[in-house]
């Protein structure tokens, strides 16, 4: 069982989906809308060669810089709940690697919190990822 | 009036790799800036290159280190 | 068992958001990022007094109108997949309503696809909504 | 030249409870615009209206009506 209580979390275990949206309405009966994003590992077989991908964070500051993203977005958007949860360990193709929810009373504010909270954690929270490929590691610096 | 003063330094991700460590320890007993930090672990030319001072993220180089700090050399952020 | 084969449906029964997730992410290897919109019904004691939501539909147009929706954004979009579920049925505060499910290789398109998807949903597909009240039956004319 | 024909009308929501019916049959010998079977229906106060020929939402009420057709007169959408 996941620590579902925290609505902000880096770890290493697989989450769930299903899980973390019922978390998240559970917090309040007037949320109407949810958006949801899902990071996950893309198949690398397609023009690149790449067995699988390590993630690295600042373990002391990077669960803290989303729980600031998270308060930030409250203040910002007309929403009511957000969670993030973002996985740092080896991930292969297909595994699910980042999920931000957000539940809003409408749509509008829950697509933008979705969307600039993922935008906003590529910039400002300290993970890195590293690619192994046939040819070595290689640390990805862009953050698409 | 000049103290000692003691700096945890953290080196991550490609950083990490080029210097071959993902930790020092700085001591000093003259002032010094984070800009003066960098150069003394010698990543000067390391760029781009973010920072953090105690966890948060600092863009001002010219800033004074304190006893105590923990400061962060990181390449940018790929996470996400 | 639902049908999953089925990229976009309108039902009675409720819906599993990790299992159209799923149906989604096995059509393909290359998807990277998953946007997804799921409406639900808001619980209605907070201001306004609702017993539930009955849905009606034009049965032979509803879901034909949902898949030239999905068509559409399959074009207009760099989107890989999307999934359109609606439920046509009486339901009560927490229900599950409407599910947008939008696969893509990069995250901006998945989000713009899934936003445009529920919004032009509410504009063109056939189906109404009729609130119970204490004081009657009520058509809901908007679609805010 | 005329001929008989045969239309399906569809009414839905609030139209159909206004009507007291959700559909009927609308037989004539006469060429029929849409505009033409709104009025024969009584709808034509009805505002706002959206219509649909053959399950394909049309806008032109200009639009001539053909023997086997289905035509539904609805409210606004408030699907999502």
């Amino acid at each position: 069982m996941q620590n579902l209580v925290k609505a902000v979390r880096i770890q290493e275990e697989d989450f769930s989906m299903e899980a973390e949206v019922g978390a998240l309405r559970a917090i309040s009966g007037r949320i109407g809308g949810i958006a949801t994003f899902l990071g996950c590992a893309r198949d690398f077989s397609e023009g690149r060669d790449v067995f699988s991908i390590e993630f690295e964070q600042y373990a002391g500051m990077a669960e803290k810089a989303m729980q600031a993203l998270r308060s930030e977005a409250l203040d910002r958007f007309d929403i009511i709940e957000a969670r993030i949860i973002h996985r740092v360990t080896t991930v292969h193709a297909g595994d699910q690697i980042v999920l931000v929810v957000v539940g809003a009373e409408h749509r509008g504010p829950a697509f933008d919190a979705c969307e600039w909270l993922i935008d906003e954690l590529k910039k400002r929270v300290p993970i890195w990822k590293k690619e192994m490929t046939p040819d070595g590691d290689s640390w990805v610096t862009q953050h698409p | 009036m000049e103290a000692h003063m003691s700096v945890k330094v953290l080196f991550f991700g490609s950083i990490a790799d080029r210097l071959g460590k993902r930790e020092c320890s700085l001591d000093t007993d003259k002032a010094m800036t984070v800009s003066d930090l960098v150069a003394a672990v010698g990543c000067s030319d390391f760029e781009p290159l973010l920072l953090a001072v105690n966890r948060e993220q600092i863009s001002d180089m010219g800033l004074l280190v304190q006893d105590g700090d923990e400061v962060a050399l990181m390449p940018p952020f790929s996470g996400g």
